[in-house]
Order: C-alpha cells, then structure tokens, then sequence
C-alpha cells in the first residue's frame, strides 16, 4: 500500500477560511496564544483560537475550578476573560504577523452581549474568524444554554451574523443535546459558515468525603480522550445533517485521532485538553498528520475529510446493548 | 503577589531567563522513605541547572493516559556540579502518586518545567555578617507540614550559600512523617519539631513552635511555608499579626501548570487586585502571606 | 472522625424493592446470573438485571460487537438474547432460591413487544422485578430510540405497568437527551416504580486505514470509567426532579465510585462493564462500602443516599469552560 | 463447534474441573525476542496446572486504567514440575501491548484464567505405534502465521507426551518474525518456513507449504492452525477440501473472555446454528474449519 515518499498538501480549505494545516489549537487550553510559544511556534499550525471573549472582562468561578477524571476532566472556569477591549489592545497585537489563522472565541449571557462582542471584533486587524461559544448559559431564560434551542440559535447566529459581516463565521455547538443535527442545520440557516463541535459534556464529580461537589459551580464540563467516541459520533451526525465544513474536535492527542476526526467528516480539528498533559500537542499532532499521509502517498490530507465508508445502511440509532 | 526580587538576589533565586521546557527523564533511582512516602531522582540536567528554590516541575506518574494530567511536584533538590540530577520527594497520596510509586529505576517519565515563581531568597550576608551570631541577624525559618517539607532541602541549600543558617520547625501527624531530613545535610539547618500525637518534638502544631520565635526580641525573622492549607493559613496569620515577612507556597489542582487552563487560581484577598484570581502555577505556588486567600 | 467499628446496616430499600446491599450487576454485563458463580457468590450482592430480552430470541448485530476507548468502550451487540421463553424455562430456574433480587431487563422494537415481554414475565417465579430499557430503538418511529421522547416513554411505561401489575418496575433511561429531568418525570407520572440510569451514550470508532467505522452496527455505546462524571451529573439531575428512588450507574469500579453515586441521589447502583476487566467487581464494591462505612461510623449505608450539599444555589446549566 | 473430546484425551486435554480464576502474578522474566516480539514469564502456579494447550489468559497491560480491559494471551507454555511458570509469546500491535512491554521484572498484573476450549488432542499412540516411523501415522501438523506461534509450543509439548512428532508450518512476512523457535526443544519437531520476502524457507505463504502435504499418499493429517484471519480462511478451506481434520485458533476483540459480554463473536456458517454467533472466548477460542466464518 506504501508509495514512494511524495510531498503532503496539507492546507484545509473550510468556507471562507483556509489554513496551512488541518490542526488549530482549542478555545480556553491556549490561553491568548503567546503562553505557549515556549514549547512551539504558532506558525507551525493551522490556527488558534482565543479564550472565550464576553463585553466585560469576566474574574470567573472561584477555585476549585477543574477535576481530574477518567481520561478526562472537568472544568468550570467560569469564562474567566480580560473582556473585548483588553483582547484587542493587550493581547492581539502580539499576535498581528504571525502567519497562523487568529480566532477569537465569543460568548454573551445574552444575546445583545453577543451581537456586542462580535461587532467590537469586526474589522479588527490581525483577527481572521469569530467562534461563537454556545455553550454559554442563558441568563434571560434561566440559565439554559443557548446551543440546546435551535430557536436561539437561529436568533443569535443571524444577529451577530449581521453584526459582523466581515469575519469568517465559526459557531460552536454544545453536545449536550438529544439531536445535535437540529442545531447544527439552525446555526447553517442562519449563517454559519462554518461549525466547530464538540464543546465539553456536562458532569459532575463528587468530593466523598465531605458530600461536596469538587467544584465550585457544581457542575462542569467535560474533555479530554474519555469524550473522543462522543464526538466522532456528532461530527458524524452533522456531517450527515448539513453541508458545511466542520471543525471537530473532543480528545484529539494524536494524528490518528486527528484522522479519524477528519474521515468522519470534519475539515480541520481543535486540540484542547492535550495541551494540558503535553504542550507540543498541537503540534505534534500536525507533523503525524502529514508523515501519515506521505507514509501512504495521499496526496492532499484534505482529500480525507468524510471519506468514512458505511458498511450498511441499517445504521440505528441507539446504544444498542 | 511576590514583589520583584531585588537584583543582587537574581542569580541565586527565580531567573526569568530560564524558560521553562519539556522532557523526558529517566528515573535513577526511587526509595522508599516510609510506607507511603518516596524519594525520586531523575536524570534531568537541564531541568536541574535551570531550577530554582521553590519553583516545581509537571511530571507524568506513568506512561499512558492513566492518569492523565501530570502532577506538580516541588523540586526537592539538585546534585552534581554542574547539577545533573533532580530529586522530587513525594507522598503517595491518591490514583497518580500510588502509580508513580510503582515505577521502576530505569523507566523514563516526561517532565515539564522548571515552573512558577519560587522563593524570594534574601540578600547574600556580608562575609562580616556571616560571621556574626546568628542571633544577631534576621533569622530565615522554613515552616514544614507533612510532606510540604519537600520543596525546602533546596530552600535551605540556598540559603546556606548566601551565608544563612535557617531554622527548620517541621509539624506532622507523628514522628514517622518527619521524613527527608537527611536531605537537608547534617548541621547545616537547626531543626524543630512538632507531631500532633507527640510522638516526637513538641506535642501539636508548629504553629506553637512558631509563636515563641515571633514573640522574642531582635530583628524580624523571615518565614518560608510550605504544608496544608489550613497551617497555611495559619502561619500565614501569625506572620501577619507579627508584621513577619512570610512566603507561602501554595497548593492548588493543576491541570496545565503552564498558565492556559486558568484551573489553579487562588482568590487574591483584595477582590479588586489584578487579577482577581491569581494562577497558583505562573504568578506563584509562592505568595505573599496576606496577599491571596488559600 | 473515625468511630470504634459497628456493624454497618447494608440494606437499602428503593420502593418496593428491599435489596441486602446497594450492589447490582447491570444487564448485559453479567449474562443470565450464572456465568460469573466461578468468581464470587450472586448472593453476596444485591442483585443482578439479566441481557435484555425480547419476545422472540436475537441473534444480534454481526462481528465487530466493541471496541476500547480511553477508560471506556463502545459495543453494539445488537441486543442478542435468547428470548423471554427460554429466559423462563433455561435460566429462570438456576437462580430460584438464591438469596438475591432477579430482574430481568426487557425491550421491544414496538411498544406492543415491550408489553408482551412485560405480561409474560409477570409472575414468573423467582422473579423479583423487571427492568425496562428504554434505549431500544423504535422501529414504528424511524429507529429513534423510545427513552428520547417524554410523550412516547410515558405510553409505553403505562402500558406496561397494566401488563405486568405484580412486579416492581424500573425505568432504565437514556443519557442521549437534552433534559433528562423530564424523562424522568415521565416514567415516573407513568408509573415507574424506580429510575435506573443510564444507559450508554451515542458513540462511534473509526478504524482510519480502512476508513470505515470499527463497530459493524456503525454506532454503539459508550460505557465505562470515561463516563462516569456525565451519569454521576444525570442522577444529580433526576434526584432533582422526581422523587422516585434511583439506581445509577455508568463507570462504577470501585466502592468510591458507588458511594458517590449514593451521595448524588442514588438509592441503589449497578456495576457493569468492571465486570469484563475485574469479575470480582460487584463483590469488592459491596465490600468496600460496607468497610467505608464502618470505618466512619455511618449505621446504615441507606442514610447516605442525596446526601450532596450544594454549596450555592447559582449552579449553572453550562460547562462554563 | 469442537466436538466433545473422547474420554482418553480429556485428561491431557481439556478438563471442565478446571474452573477459571482471578489471580495476580509476578513477571519473572521479560525478554525482547526481537523489536517487537517479548517472551513474558509469569509466577502463576494454579494457573499454569491448570492450563491446557489452546487455552488463553486476559492479561492486565499495566496496573491502572490504561488500558481499561485486559488483553487476550494464548499460554505459550508452563515450565516446572509441578509446572509453576507460565510464558506468554506477544508481539507488540498497539497501545496496550506496547504497555505491557514495558514492564519490568517484579511487576505483577492481574490475570484471568485458563479460558476456552483448547485444542482437540488425539489418543496416546500406542508404544507400538509411537515406534513406527512418523509417515505411517497420521502427522499432526501444526500450523503458524506470524505471532500465532504462540501457541504452538504448548500444543507440540501435549503432542509429543501422547507420543507424536508433530510437524511446524511457520509463515512470516521475514526472517525476523520467525521467532519462539527454541521453545518447541529442539529436534522434537520438524519445522518448514514460509517467508513473504523469502528470507527464510520458501517465498510465499504457508498455504504452499500444505499443498503437497495434503496431497501425498498415506493417513489423513491433522491440522491445528493459529495466525491472521486471512491465512486462517486459506488453510481452513484447504483442509476442507482436502478432507482433513482441522482446527482454527481464532482471534477476536474480547472485553471480557468469560462470556458475558457477547462480543467476542464470530458467525457460524450455518446461519440456523445454535447459537448463531458462537462465542470465540467460551465456544472457542478453538473451532472446526467449516463450522464458522473467521
Ligand atoms: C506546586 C505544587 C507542588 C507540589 N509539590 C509536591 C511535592 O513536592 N510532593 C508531594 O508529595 N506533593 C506535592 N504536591 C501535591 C501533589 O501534586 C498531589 O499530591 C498530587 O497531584 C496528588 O495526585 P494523586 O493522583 O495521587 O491524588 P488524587 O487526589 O487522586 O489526584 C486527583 C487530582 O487531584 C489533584 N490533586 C490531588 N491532591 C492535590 C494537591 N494536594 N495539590 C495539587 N493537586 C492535587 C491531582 O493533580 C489530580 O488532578 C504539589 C502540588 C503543587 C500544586
Ligand atoms: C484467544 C486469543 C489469544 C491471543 N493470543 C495472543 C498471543 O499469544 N500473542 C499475541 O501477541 N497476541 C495474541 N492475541 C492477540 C492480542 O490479544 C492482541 O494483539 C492484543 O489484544 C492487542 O492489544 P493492543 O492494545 O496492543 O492493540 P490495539 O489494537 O491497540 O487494541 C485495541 C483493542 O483491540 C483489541 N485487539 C486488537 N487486536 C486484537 C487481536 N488481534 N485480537 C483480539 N483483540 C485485539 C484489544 O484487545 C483492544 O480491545 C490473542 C487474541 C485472542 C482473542
Ligand atoms: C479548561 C477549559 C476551558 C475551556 N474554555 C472554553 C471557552 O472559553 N470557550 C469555548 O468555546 N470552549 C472552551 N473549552 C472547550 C474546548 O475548547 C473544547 O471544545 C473541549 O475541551 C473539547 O476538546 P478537548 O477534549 O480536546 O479538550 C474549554 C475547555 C477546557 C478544558
Ligand atoms: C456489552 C454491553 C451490553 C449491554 N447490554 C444491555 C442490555 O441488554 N440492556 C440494558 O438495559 N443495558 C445494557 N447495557 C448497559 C449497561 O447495563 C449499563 O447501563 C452501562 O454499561 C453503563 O454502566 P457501566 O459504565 O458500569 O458499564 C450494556 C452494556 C454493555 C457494555
Ligand atoms: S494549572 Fe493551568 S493555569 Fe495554572
Ligand atoms: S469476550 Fe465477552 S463474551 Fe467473549
């Protein structure tokens, strides 16, 4: 099966966005973008995307704020952020050069906070592409996420739509929902241009001892390889539901992991939590990526994306035990 | 927060320069203090020359995704000249430390660090001044609880070279959890105990070994403390009351401990200092008593 | 905090239902009870849910059934079982007389097939209870699985209720919902006696040289250490809205796990895949719980059950990365 | 399905007294046969009494959840009298061998076994018998694709006490891969090898090494095959068609190996076999060619 070594593609055209590898580091496991450089340089991958930006600069939960689990963990940072305004004086001009794709991650506890955010974002220099965080609870309709409402969806998707017309469109699905297809044909109607899942899972660890939950807002999400068959799962299922392109995303550590994200319909991917347990992730995971392709003479690694062949038509929708 | 070192102390205490980096260390040898408490040695010379007193590195208990963070862990101490091993004392303490326990000499394990801010270290005493009763100058007191006593045999190393002679006062549930005193080289440290079972030392809490050393005439002690949260907080009151000049290393769960996460924020004590939350891993595990809330 | 040891009362009774100890083998992991007597006594736990079963025998989904995940593992066997008959005349009669609570987990593709299932085991001697699976695709609805619909759980938990009056009954939700509170509060309008939860979340492996998925059936579900933070936030969840006794489960390996799963709401657990790496499993949580308990001084494990202090009321329904 | 064993072989062969159990047994010794090829052998005495050729353990990789389940391993072979040592032949294919072979002498992992069926041995040849030369008696073949050979040894040890000399057919994509050779004792074996590349033995597969064997004159062979599910197919059908007795060593992904959990299957080939889709861990890891499809 093994061709002659041959040079790798490795740019990933999604929508309006083009990047020159299919790997981008995750919103909130990469702080503003400059942490790491220590360990790698960001030019090395496709892109990053900033901790999630609110109107005002947000102080977060109090500790304990994250929870080791199996394969996994749980965080409730609380979207602690420095606010739009800090991001754009302090934290993106460090950035402005640097030949890698810029995102800035957006959430709003309302909708308005939303639109405002997103048309702070508009038009910023050195910014390439919004991702709009839906997993962010809704505090006018008690505290429900956004993202489990195709009905909110459509509504703040379309708005900062219109309120940044110049910015590539990244919108951010949460899983947990029962039909993520739903959401993610709301967020295409009204004009996503691109879809980015998963966000982390809900959970809840316990203290034992002191009949506590370990963390300080109760509950939080999950991440980290523990959740990587989820997700596969519902980049599957939207890329069955919709036609656009998809970053996916949800304990890649690895190329394989990676490669399978990209076989089961997705574009690019995200690398989050493996930042945490080893800071080359990202990059590590680009360079595999591409001695994979080579090692099998593939010449485009976007020529991978949704190549998933289903065996049966029979597929069912259940657990089935 | 810590405030900016003066520059005399640079050299011998935290260098910005040293950028932190990421490695694989093999294990040189790994013994058992105790029933649960161990003594690590790796082979780590990069990591050893560029750590300083205070500061902790991130390290993988096993290979695989089991557990799956790595866990922060004081540097004990370095050897050689120039230094080529780093020694980590740990307790077993749950999951990652019970697998850590189990690996073998010879094993490799990745290692990230050095990071955090460590120890402000006092000037370098005058040759004069280190001639001089010890009495007769600030004396520097490292505050151990438990296993906190981990991060100070290279605290003291420190001080030794700028020509001080610390005090240890070292508190523990009882006398066979006083453990790495060895580490800390014969006669070079005057050493205090406490156990709350009386075992060795004075019966409680070094908080009472502390009181009278607060109380004395002459000039201020400086503190070092490094155990639980609550002798934390504890000393940390002391110290203040005292108007003490008191150095907390602190604990906190560390996801990254490279500062992305945000997961190891301590709550500063004025709810208006920037930031709000402080990050245990970048602008500590060392603060200011009074500064933060642990 | 240690008390001098006292005997610790294991008994824990969930409605109708009084077990000797919170300790149950989950369906689908402990075959029809006899399969694992070479490792320990069935009597030494509180019972165990046989393989699901259905009106006529299964043979279930082709080979590959499963695949490893990080701490979990995906399976679809395709519900293969030998059928509520031979269930009654081979198996039924092994276990009559031992000192344990048998329920038998039952599904239909129909809502006619759960109800036949249900009225044939009603009175079956030696069995104590019966356990609905909801996670069973519904074959009249597209293959969407019964437990996501709180219209269609409600029909066909009332309808078997009448079918099967003599026996206990337990409602074993899906996780694979957006809001499993209301789930709940179906069944238990509909008459449930007890909530099991949960059943395995949507998954999907990806054998990337082949690029195909592993699993024959394309999806399976997810089980195993990974998901216990996602069903310890479920039982949370449905402790909060009804107050039916609940069995969680998902994960649960050692006596902490289950103790946890106590203090969050549950009146009982079960333990399933820890069976296939440890088959002692069931034995050494019982054990462990009994021995945690007297180490503290707790009389009666039963008291521990919702014993989680919340430590503000602003818990948030979002993963607040 | 294997048909039940007559009486006189069950002793040597599969005996339902030995029930399976649960143990955790220390590495006495864990040698690299080659890059990627590790002889494992573990302090298991009950279980290796216990064992029968055919038979498999689920190993534990590493202590801890990485990997969650334990590993399918043919027992290689038992050494002592009484027999105490159980070997294990692997070869590393992923992330939980990979694991295992990282453990060091002294290590002890949780095992689970005997389990399956084991191999169908045939009678003890009589003295008489067992004086004739080999070619006027059946021969007992054994064949062996890649780390299949694994569990060769066991099966030729139990074959050579019932007093045949059986024959190896050893496939391989290299030389290198030919590994385990000095476990069968030499000359208590005639061997032929089949090389992919030809480095060893004739260039191809071990199905041309059959070929002729089934074709030449004399008693019906009987065939005990172990390797990839391709080559298994192969010579499974080669037998058929020859009309010779022959047993599938098969390989399946097994989460539990004591049969509860249903999905270790393979299909029968007759779709109205009872059951339909026999378990690989309880009905086999042993099958007749032509009763399922590997
Ligand atoms: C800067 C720093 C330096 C440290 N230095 C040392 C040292 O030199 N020697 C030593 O024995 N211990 C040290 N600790 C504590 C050590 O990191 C924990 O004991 C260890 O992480 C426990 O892991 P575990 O899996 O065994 O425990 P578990 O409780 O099973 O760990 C579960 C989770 O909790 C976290 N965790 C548990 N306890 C602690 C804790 N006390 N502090 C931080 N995270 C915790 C783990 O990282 C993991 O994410 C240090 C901690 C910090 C923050
Ligand atoms: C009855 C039996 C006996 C075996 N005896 C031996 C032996 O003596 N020596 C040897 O080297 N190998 C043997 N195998 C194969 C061995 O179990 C696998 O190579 C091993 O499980 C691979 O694990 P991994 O994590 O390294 O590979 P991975 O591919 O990373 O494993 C991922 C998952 O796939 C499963 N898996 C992967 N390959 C196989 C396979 N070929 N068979 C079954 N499960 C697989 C693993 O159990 C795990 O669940 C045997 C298999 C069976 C069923
Ligand atoms: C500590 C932490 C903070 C996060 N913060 C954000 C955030 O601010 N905005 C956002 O959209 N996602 C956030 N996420 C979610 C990640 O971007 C990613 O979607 C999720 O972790 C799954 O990927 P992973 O398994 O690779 O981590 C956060 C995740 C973690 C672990
Ligand atoms: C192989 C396998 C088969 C299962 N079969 C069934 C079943 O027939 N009916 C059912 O209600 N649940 C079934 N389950 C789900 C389990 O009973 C349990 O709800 C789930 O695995 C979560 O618990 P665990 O993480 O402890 O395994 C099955 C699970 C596994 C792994
Ligand atoms: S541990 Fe991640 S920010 Fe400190
Ligand atoms: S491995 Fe579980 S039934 Fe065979």
């Amino acid at each position: 099966m093994k061709k002659k070594p041959a040079p790798v593609d490795m740019r990933v055209t999604l929508g309006p966005l083009t990047l020159k590898n299919p790997v981008i580091a995750a919103s909130g496991t990469f702080g503003y973008g400059t942490e790491l450089q220590p360990y790698f340089d960001l030019e090395a991958i496709g892109g990053f995307v900033s901790k999630g930006l609110s109107l005002k600069p947000r102080r977060g939960n109090a500790p304990t704020r994250t929870c080791e689990t199996a394969a996994g963990m749980l965080n409730a940072i609380g979207l602690a952020n420095v606010g739009v305004e800090a991001f754009l004086s302090d934290k993106l001009p460090a950035l402005r050069g640097k030949d890698t794709v810029v995102i800035a991650n957006v959430f709003g506890e309302t909708k308005d906070e939303y639109v405002a955010v997103a048309r702070r974002l508009n038009g910023a220099q050195g910014l390439h592409a919004i991702e709009l965080n839906l997993s962010c609870p809704n505090t006018e309709r008690g505290g429900l996420a956004f993202g489990v409402s195709p009905v909110l969806i459509r509504e703040v998707v379309a708005e900062v739509r219109r309120a940044a017309p110049d910015l590539p469109l990244l919108v951010k699905l949460t899983p947990n929902i029962t039909a993520i297809g739903e959401a993610a044909r709301a967020a295409a109607d009204a004009g996503a241009d691109i879809l980015s899942l998963v966000n982390t899972f809900l959970g809840l660890a316990v203290d034992l001892e002191r009949r506590r939950p370990v963390l300080d807002n109760v509950v939080g999400g999950l991440s980290g390889p523990a959740i990587k068959p989820l997700a596969l799962y519902m980049v599957h299922k939207v890329y069955a539901a919709t036609r656009l392109p998809i970053v996916g995303m949800g304990g890649i550590a690895s190329a394989e992991d990676a490669l399978e994200f990209l076989v089961a319909g997705s574009g690019a991917v995200q690398v989050g939590t493996a930042n945490f347990y080893d800071p080359r992730a990202p990059l590590t995971v680009a360079e595999g990526m591409e001695a994979w392709c080579r090692a099998r003479g593939i010449p485009r690694v976007q020529d991978l994306t949704g190549t998933l062949r289903l065996p049966n038509a029979r597929e069912q929708e259940t657990t089935a035990g | 927060m810590v405030g900016g070192p003066p520059p005399k102390i640079k050299e011998v205490c935290y260098s910005p320069a040293s950028m932190p980096f990421d490695t694989a260390a093999r294990i040189l040898s790994h013994d058992a203090l105790n029933s649960d408490h161990f003594l690590l040695t790796l082979d780590a010379p990069r990591m050893a020359r560029a750590s300083r007193p205070g500061q902790f590195v991130m390290l993988q208990a096993q290979p695989g995704r089991d557990p799956l963070l790595r866990r922060p862990m004081s540097v004990c101490g370095v050897a050689g000249s120039p230094p080529r091993r780093l020694q980590i004392l740990y307790k077993v303490t749950g999951h990652g430390t019970r697998l850590l326990s189990r690996q073998p000499r010879g094993a490799t394990l990745a290692m990230l660090g050095p990071l955090g801010n460590g120890f402000r270290l006092p000037a370098r005493a005058s040759r004069a001044a280190a001639r001089r009763p010890d009495a007769t100058r600030p004396r520097q007191i490292l505050v151990a609880g438990g296993v906190g006593i981990a991060i100070f045999p290279f605290v003291a190393e420190a001080l030794q070279r700028l020509g001080h002679r610390p005090l240890l006062l070292f508190g523990a549930r009882s006398a066979r959890d006083l453990v790495g005193l060895p580490l800390f080289g014969r006669g070079r440290v005057d050493v205090k105990f406490a156990t709350e079972d009386g075992s060795r030392g004075t019966r409680g809490y070094v908080t009472s070994l502390l009181e009278p050393l607060l109380a004395a005439p002459g000039p201020r002690p400086s503190l070092y403390v490094c155990g639980p949260t609550p002798m934390l907080r504890a000393v940390g009151d002391q110290a203040q009351k005292a108007g003490v000049p008191c150095q907390l290393a602190l604990e906190s769960q560390m996801p990254c401990g490279i500062g992305v996460c945000l997961g190891c924020v301590v709550a500063a004590s004025d709810p208006n200092a920037v930031p709000p939350y402080p990050r245990v891993c970048t602008e500590g595990p060392v603060f200011e008593a009074g500064s933060v809330r642990p």
